[in-house]
């Protein structure tokens, strides 16, 4: 993985290089500011200065293991955030539609792969077990495939060339109609994820470093795992299979992608399909660690922090952004959270990326923008 | 066809400018208007209820929205965030102030929704497209928690809802229980007549042209002399506003007393917009089709379907609303994706220049 | 009937024939490319000055550094007499600079009476209140603009297309309201980049016409860029030719035509 | 009132003050200016023209002066037209499109010392042949933008002249007292204008016509047409026509009613629509183009929409005049015609513009009864008269429920008429006939008889039983074939032009074995088949050659030697070859009059060898002729131009005549 995706952000290291160097810098600042302040009296424990800006400091110290516990929950998160990102960035590459359904194709997978099992074992009497479930997969798997040319056939193609708010706004009356869809189907009722029936590990292992017990769920290790393996085999497939080098060409030129024998319709179909691939991927992972309901569709809406992060485009932006904002959440949440009652990661992500947005609209990753007129 | 232009001219720049220059048009308006004002003691009480009020209500927020997707280019997910603003807002004066007209707090709570939408409209100096989508998701996000966690917002009520108290007019009940819905229509129809009358003025002067010099070229704008951040907040103020009239309108006249914090989640922010597109950007008139298309399609799918003999359940009508109403959305948008003003205006067209095509 | 648009000239205290904006050393990069090196030129109250030169030359660079998009790295820009630090658009607009773009930057959905209306706003000052009730200072303002917007419309001929949305023009007709919309804002420099670029032979006399229409009528001072030699010679008092972002000629139609380097790097090549 | 008052009415600036007096309040003109319907009452129209008038006077006009005309119609050079008129000037209005060297012969001829014009283009023009113009000295222009460098020695904004006028009557009552008196001074009898003829043939002639004649004139079909101060008229017509002159200016000094000018030539249309006027006139070529382009809009709307607009315009054509004319008409048939009123008929005259007309008028040439009944279907009241300049516009005119197609219908009111022996040439004697040529007594004395009777030079006879005048031709242009046969090529000329694809004719045969024709196509309607048919076509030129034009002009031409075969004085008329020629006749190569009429023999000699052609069986023939452009430049067109042959019948009712 690391020299595929090292050589796909190579190009991009210079300027995020710089923009991290800076930002380090800027906190560095800002901690030396703190400790100042705290050492000088100027803030005196309990008063609002300290409850914010040295108090959670303290605590991280204070319970090292606790901090250990929140860093990894976050990353768990990210990863998950990443990779529906992930999805939104593929299509958004290749077709420069902004796939407001994204989320949705995440719980209508999940959906549909559990519903499916549950037809198969207890409607048609199948034996319930990992056969079946590998079946349900691909059912899914297939599913998500005729989705995706059907969008294409019915939404993409007779709205090529609108302009971008269009495309959104056909994708969310797909977003709508997939949730009235999959509920019709599979019902309304959260459903339990076959984690065990397709093999995933379940359980947990505790640690006990750093004075204090660390948990460590084993599927979130193995969302981590197959995350990555999933990143590494995209960045695979962009780089060294023909379609892939097709898609990326359509990212740059429609003529492009021409010439080297794919239409255009048949690469939305792939890329569709693709996000579909990962969206199941994520709903399995993201279905496990809760139930399965379109409740997560609002969980779905915290890709597009990490987009803006990230960038539209980029797909390393797409993880490092995942990650800042998984890790983010959750530490702002333990931390910081109970000074506002709590509650405060259904926004936190939203507002991170509005500070990044000021400072920075490109996003992480972005080349800066010289308009020229 | 009924369109007869012929001898309708103008002689002062006045009745040039008017909003309707075309004589059939204000009959038509005035048509409207009538009907509109006898509709309430001629309907059902439940259609009353559950499209007229509603429709009213969000029929603001949408024009609100319009005015800010439509005419100045600024896309916003945090219209649902800006009504709560309003209704909020309304709830706290009415109780801090109950000697004060309610009227007077649901036109006051807009001012409260304006300056809540300013804040959130800032970064779109810096920010366009679908990166302020984004931006007032945040807006959306955080309204919507500090709905549920400000205890002081409601008053510490144990529902930790808005509980419309009862206020009158001329000694008539207007909220809370006991108003009459004729009442609350009459009262919600005046603000709907008051407000777009205002947003129509806005948009055919001087401001409603800078809005829409920065949504079509804001680089030749900035050189007309238009300050882009001046015009782009002037947008988010009004536009919230709008929403935060909406929002009180919503809870002191419709909802009468619901758990408001669960109403004014992302979806109302998204059925909003749904509602300017499908009702055609940047258009008065797209903004009550649109409003229609999203309050009564559910409701005539939901009620409308058993009535002529389809037997579905409540549970499963939602689901297939839900359907129907993302596929329609999809249909509309490919067939006309300038909404369904442009129908109307093609059609118009099509009646002025009768029997010719064109 | 009269034209009512008066020049602002009387309001500035520069008078016909002394500088009224002028460049010197001015360098414009972006990143490693340097799109302007070391310009310096005037443009006097009055005249109508041509700036020519082959395709990336930093003409519209240039012009685009008169009315603010761009900041020059070095160099300074001097307009009526005081010398700019950076300026943003609007507030060149404000000091009387409109412009005409190259691709035609008008408000596509919006008619032409409202696209030259648009050019008033500076002149517009009723609030918001008056604004929500379209009545009383509001309407008075609005007729008034109006008026001022009809002459222009009657001054280039567009009575034709006043309430039709400008997208739907063709393109000279477009260029045409474009002018309105720049003379809507009583200029007294006006930059026009390419008038009449795309036009056929009968639009783009039209075009000279009201360009030197509107230097006689009004007074307007006019730089304009301008591919079509003869119009240039026919229309300009004075000519500055750049290439390659640096100036090597300047001086009157016949002196530049006469000019060796002009016609090697510029005559001989394009035309 | 009016009987009484006009003993004293015999100049329209008396009519001026009286409307002042009347009905001052009322709208006395509007302008589309500036985006809006600029209106004058009447009490305004004459304050400012009496300003103008003494503004005029002290620029140095003076009674019995001729002040040009020069310019589209708008409000200020009618008023320049009465300002004169007030102080005992002569205008003289000229076609504002006219080359130079016309125009130069005119002011020269007219001795025009005075001009009042539109704009920048008109000064330059008139500017231009100021040395052949020796006594033109002033200049007023109502428009001034490009004119600020201009020398305003001796060029003047007609708004200055009005101020200044203004200026002086406010100093002093002795000036508005000493203009009163002018209007008093002026006299029935004296000359109220010159109108230039175009003239088929030679060199314009100056029509004068006096106040007093002009008033009677137009007061007797003001009564007839029961015009009123409530109607209200678009002026579009050039102001030098004599049309323009009467029907707006003199019935709308006499009736009061309101005069609307449009904004430019481009937006007439537009602003007819907006108006709405209640009385209408165009020649019938404007009706045949509105015909034309109706037909081709419609072409293009869907089937459903299609069908029901050639199902209610049949059952129009059916019904619509005989309900128009009250005639007995089964209820059915109303009820239908009600229905296409409302799906149709209504909304198609609000689309141009004719929802308010109540009389309209259609002359100068003949109309195909296709056309004539088509408008008269629709419940539009559209009728013929038959004028003349020299007769100061009416010699004939239809009186409601007397209305056709063939005939332009009895004498007008207080108009004599006979039709000279032999000749068949029409004589008329009409309360409004001028008083002469100006300046040529000779041609005045050919065309007048001793007893007072004005040659018109068309020939034409009485209907036997309805008392309706039918013109057949000029009478100089009726001629015989070699065989002796009668040759009117006017009449075949427009049996042809009825066709839309057809716009212009020109008919040999005088002295001829047979009868052939050139023949233009209308680029229009048969650009709009060719498009339709996928027929490609480069330019006229292209397209007039091409074989399938040829084919549907030669099925035209057969339509009407069939016609022709049905009619005993015509049948040995019909058309044995005619050829598309490969250019449009234009007025600015001396092939049309400036009213559109064709030079007939002028273009016979230009095309000399086409004519040849034609007759000598060749099937083609080679033509280069030298066109001029609208900005005066020269150059040569040449081509090959085919011949074809159409079919021949025989006539059905015998040799009878």
């Amino acid at each position: 993985m690391s020299a595929v995706t090292s050589s796909a952000l190579r190009p991009l290291l210079s300027p995020a290089l710089m923009a991290t160097l800076k930002g380090l810098g800027i906190l560095a600042a800002i901690a030396l500011a703190i400790v100042l302040l705290v050492h000088s009296g100027a803030m005196p424990k309990g008063s609002i200065g300290h409850k914010v800006l040295a108090a959670p400091f303290i605590d991280m110290w204070d319970l090292p293991d606790l901090l250990v516990q929140t860093l990894w929950e976050g990353l768990v998160a990210g990863v998950l955030y990443a990779l529906i990102a992930l999805g939104f960035v593929l299509i958004f590459k290749a077709s420069g539609v902004f796939n407001f359904a994204q989320g949705i194709m995440v719980v209508f997978s999940a959906l549909t792969l559990v519903g499916s099992y549950e037809i198969m074992t207890q409607r048609m009497g199948l034996p319930p077990g990992t056969v079946v479930a590998i079946l349900a997969l691909m059912i899914a798997i297939a599913t998500m495939f005729v989705l995706a040319w059907l969008v294409e056939r019915i939404v993409l193609r007779p709205l090529v060339n609108q302009n971008e708010i269009i495309m959104l706004m056909a994708t969310v009356g797909l977003t709508y109609f997939l949730i009235g869809f999959g509920e019709y189907i599979f019902g309304g009722n959260p459903k339990v994820m076959i984690t065990a029936q397709l093999g995933l590990p379940v359980g947990q292992t505790q640690f006990n470093i750093l004075g204090g017990r660390v948990n460590i769920q084993h599927l979130d290790v193995a969302a981590a795992v197959i995350a990555s393996i999933m990143i590494a085999g995209l960045a695979f497939f962009f780089q060294y299979t023909r379609i892939g080098r097709a898609l990326r060409a359509v990212a740059d030129s429609h003529k492009a992608a021409l010439s080297v024998g794919i239409s255009l319709n048949q690469i939305w179909v792939i890329v569709w399909f693709t996000a579909g691939v990962v969206a199941l991927v994520t709903g399995i992972m993201w279905g496990a660690r809760s139930d399965v309901s379109f409740a997560l569709e609002i969980i779905a809406l915290k890709a597009l922090p990490v987009l803006i992060l990230g960038g539209f485009t980029s797909v390393p932006g797409a993880i490092v952004g995942g990650l800042i904002i998984g890790i983010g959440e959750k530490m702002g949440e333990g931390y910081w959270g109970p000074l506002f009652g709590g509650g405060i990661e259904t926004w936190l992500a939203y507002v991170i990326a509005l500070g990044f947005l000021l400072f920075r609209p490109q996003g992480l990753f972005g080349e800066k923008i010289i308009e020229r007129i | 066809m009924f369109y007869r232009e012929t001898g309708q001219f103008k002689t002062n720049y006045t009745d040039d400018m008017a909003i309707f220059p075309i004589r059939q048009d204000r009959i038509g308006i005035a048509i409207i208007l009538a009907i509109a004002l006898i509709l309430p003691f001629v309907v059902s009480e439940f259609v009353l209820k559950t499209i007229l009020l509603p429709f009213l209500a969000l029929s603001v927020a949408v024009i609100g929205l319009n005015i800010l997707t439509g005419y100045t280019g600024l896309i916003s997910l945090g219209s649902a965030g800006f009504m709560g603003v309003g209704a909020y807002a309304c709830y706290k004066l009415t109780t801090i102030f109950p000697e004060v007209n309610i009227i007077i707090w649901i036109f006051a709570s807009g001012f409260f929704a304006a300056a809540v939408g300013v804040f959130f409209g800032l970064p779109s100096l810096r920010i366009k497209g679908l990166y302020l989508a984004v931006a007032t998701l945040a807006a959306q996000f955080f309204l919507q928690w500090a709905f549920v966690r400000i205890p002081w917002l409601f008053n510490y009520n144990p529902s930790g809802a808005i509980e419309v108290p009862l206020r009158t007019l001329f000694g008539m009940p207007i909220t809370g229980p006991t108003a009459e819905l004729e009442v609350k229509y009459l009262i919600c129809l005046g603000f709907v007549i008051g407000m777009t009358w205002l947003a129509s003025n806005l948009v055919h002067g001087r401001i409603g042209r800078s809005w829409m010099a920065v949504r079509d070229m804001d680089i030749a704008a900035e050189l007309m002399g238009i300050k882009l951040l001046n015009a782009k907040l002037l947008a988010f103020a009004v536009s919230s506003f709008f929403c935060g009239v909406s929002g009180a309108l919503f809870v002191f006249l419709y909802l009468g007393g619901a758990e408001a914090g669960t109403e004014f989640a992302i979806r109302l922010s998204f059925l909003i917009l749904f509602a300017v597109i499908i009702g055609g950007t940047g258009s008065m008139i797209g903004s009550f089709f649109g409003t229609a298309f999203i309050v009564a399609l559910p409701t005539i799918l939901k009620f409308g379907a058993p009535a002529i003999g389809i037997a579905i359940t409540g549970a499963t009508a939602e689901k297939i609303v839900l359907m129907i109403i993302g596929a329609l959305t999809i249909y509309l948008l490919i067939v006309e994706p300038h909404g369904l003003a442009r129908l109307w205006q093609i059609m118009k067209q099509k009646l002025r220049v009768w029997p010719f095509p064109y | 009937m009269m034209l009512h648009v008066s020049p602002t000239a009387a309001t500035t205290g520069i008078a016909k024939g002394e500088v009224l904006l002028n460049v010197e050393n001015v360098s414009l990069r972006f990143g490693g490319v340097k799109a302007i090196s070391d310009v310096s030129f005037d443009i006097v109250k009055g005249e109508v000055r041509a700036i020519i030169g082959p395709n990336g030359a930093g003409k519209t660079s240039m012009l685009n550094c008169i009315n603010g998009f761009y900041f020059p790295q070095e160099g300074h820009i001097t307009y009526k007499g005081v010398r700019r630090q950076k300026v943003r658009p609007h507030e060149a607009a404000s000091s009387g600079i409109a412009r005409t773009f190259q691709n035609v930057a008008l408000f596509k959905g919006m008619t032409t009476l409202d696209n030259i209306m648009t050019g008033r706003t500076l002149k517009m000052n009723v609030g918001l209140f008056w604004q929500l009730l379209r009545h009383g200072p509001a309407m008075r303002e609005e007729i008034e603009h109006r008026r001022k917007v009809e002459d222009i419309i009657d001054f280039l001929e567009i009575q034709a297309i006043r309430k039709i949305p400008v997208g739907k023009l063709p393109y000279g007709l477009q260029k045409r309201v474009e002018l309105g919309r720049a003379l809507a804002m009583e200029p007294e420099l006006l930059l026009l980049d390419e008038p009449m670029a795309g036009m056929n032979l009968e639009e783009k006399e039209d075009m000279c016409r009201f360009i030197l229409d509107v230097n006689q009528t009004f007074g307007t001072t006019i730089a304009l860029i301008e591919h079509d030699m003869g119009v240039v010679m026919d229309l300009s008092d004075r000519v500055v030719v750049l290439e390659y972002g640096r100036k090597i000629a300047d001086g009157t139609p016949d002196v530049v035509k006469a000019d060796q380097k002009v016609i090697d790097a510029y005559l001989g090549v394009a035309h | 009132m009016a009987q009484a008052a006009t003993a004293t009415l015999d100049t329209f600036p008396k009519l001026l003050r009286r409307n002042a007096a009347v009905r001052g309040g009322g709208t006395a003109f509007r302008h589309k200016d500036l985006g809006i319907w600029q209106s004058w009452t009447w009490a305004e129209v004459y304050e400012t023209v009496r300003a103008y008038a003494v503004g005029l006077q002290t620029l140095g006009l003076k009674r019995g002066d001729k002040i040009a005309i020069v310019g589209a119609n708008r409000p200020r050079l009618y008023w320049s037209m009465m300002a004169a008129q007030m102080i005992g000037a002569v205008p003289v209005p000229v076609y504002s499109d006219a080359i130079a060297d016309e125009l130069a012969y005119v002011l020269d001829h007219a001795e025009v010392s005075f001009a009042a014009v539109q704009d920048q283009e008109q000064v330059d023009k008139l500017l231009s042949v100021a040395e052949r113009v020796p006594r033109l000295k002033t200049l007023l222009y109502d428009w001034g933008r490009g004119l600020r460098d201009y020398d305003h020695t001796h060029l003047h904004p007609i708004a200055t002249a009005i101020e200044q006028g203004r200026l002086r009557l406010s100093e002093g009552s002795d000036v508005g007292k000493a203009l009163d008196a002018e209007i008093e001074a002026g006299h029935g009898d004296d000359l109220s204008i010159i109108l230039y003829t175009s003239g088929t043939t030679g060199r314009s002639k100056g029509v004068m016509l006096s106040g007093g004649r002009s008033i009677a004139a137009a007061t007797d079909t003001v009564r007839f047409d029961n015009l009123s101060d409530a109607d209200e008229v678009l002026a579009y017509l050039p102001l030098a026509w004599v049309g323009d002159h009467y029907l707006n200016f003199a019935q709308g000094l006499v009736a009061g009613f309101c005069t609307a000018c449009p904004e430019s030539a481009d937006t007439a249309q537009a602003d007819l629509k907006e108006i709405g006027p209640t009385f209408y006139f165009a020649p019938p070529r404007v009706f045949e183009n509105l015909l034309t382009r109706v037909m081709i809009r419609m072409e293009d709307a869907s089937g459903l929409k299609k069908k029901m607009f050639h199902h209610y315009i049949a059952v129009a054509k059916q019904w619509g005049e005989k309900i128009l004319n009250g005639q007995e008409v089964p209820l059915g048939a109303r009820l239908s015609y009600g229905l296409g009123n409302l799906l149709v008929y209504a909304p198609l005259k609000n689309a141009l513009g004719f929802s308010k007309v109540r009389t309209a008028y259609t002359a100068g040439e003949a109309i195909g009864p296709e056309l004539f009944s088509f408008y008269r279907s629709l419940g539009m009241n559209l009728k013929q008269l038959y004028g003349q300049t020299e007769a100061f516009l009416y010699v004939t005119a239809q009186p409601d429920g007397q209305i056709r197609a063939d005939t332009v219908g009895p004498p007008s009111p207080n108009v004599d008429i006979r039709i000279e022996q032999g000749t068949g040439e029409v004589l008329y004697k009409s309360p409004g006939q001028f008083i002469g040529y100006y300046k040529d007594d000779e041609k005045t004395a050919e065309t007048m008889t001793p007893d007072g009777f004005v040659r018109t030079g068309d020939a034409g006879f009485f209907e036997v039983g309805t008392g309706h005048l039918k013109i057949i031709d000029r009478a100089k242009d009726v001629s015989k074939l070699k065989s002796g046969d009668l040759f009117a090529p006017k009449y075949i000329e427009n049996r042809l032009k009825f066709y839309p694809n057809i716009k212009e004719v020109v008919a040999f045969g005088q002295g001829e074995d047979f009868v052939s024709v050139f023949i233009n196509i209308d680029l229009t309607a048969v650009g709009n088949w060719a498009e339709r048919n996928n027929v490609i076509y480069g330019s006229y030129q292209e397209l007039a050659g091409h074989p399938d034009v040829y084919s549907i002009i030669a099925g035209h031409v057969d339509e009407v030697n069939a016609l022709l075969a049905a009619e005993p004085m015509m049948a040995a008329a019909q058309v044995r070859r005619f050829l598309i020629l490969h250019k449009e006749l234009d007025a600015d190569d001396g092939e049309l009059t400036r009213t559109q009429k064709v030079r007939r023999g002028f273009v016979g000699e230009r095309y000399a060898p086409l004519v040849k052609a034609l007759y000598d069986g060749s099937t083609e023939a080679d033509i280069s002729t030298e066109v001029t452009f609208e900005d005066g430049r020269k150059g040569v067109i040449s081509a090959r131009v085919k011949v074809s042959d159409a079919r021949q019948y025989p006539a059905t009712t015998g040799k009878a005549a």
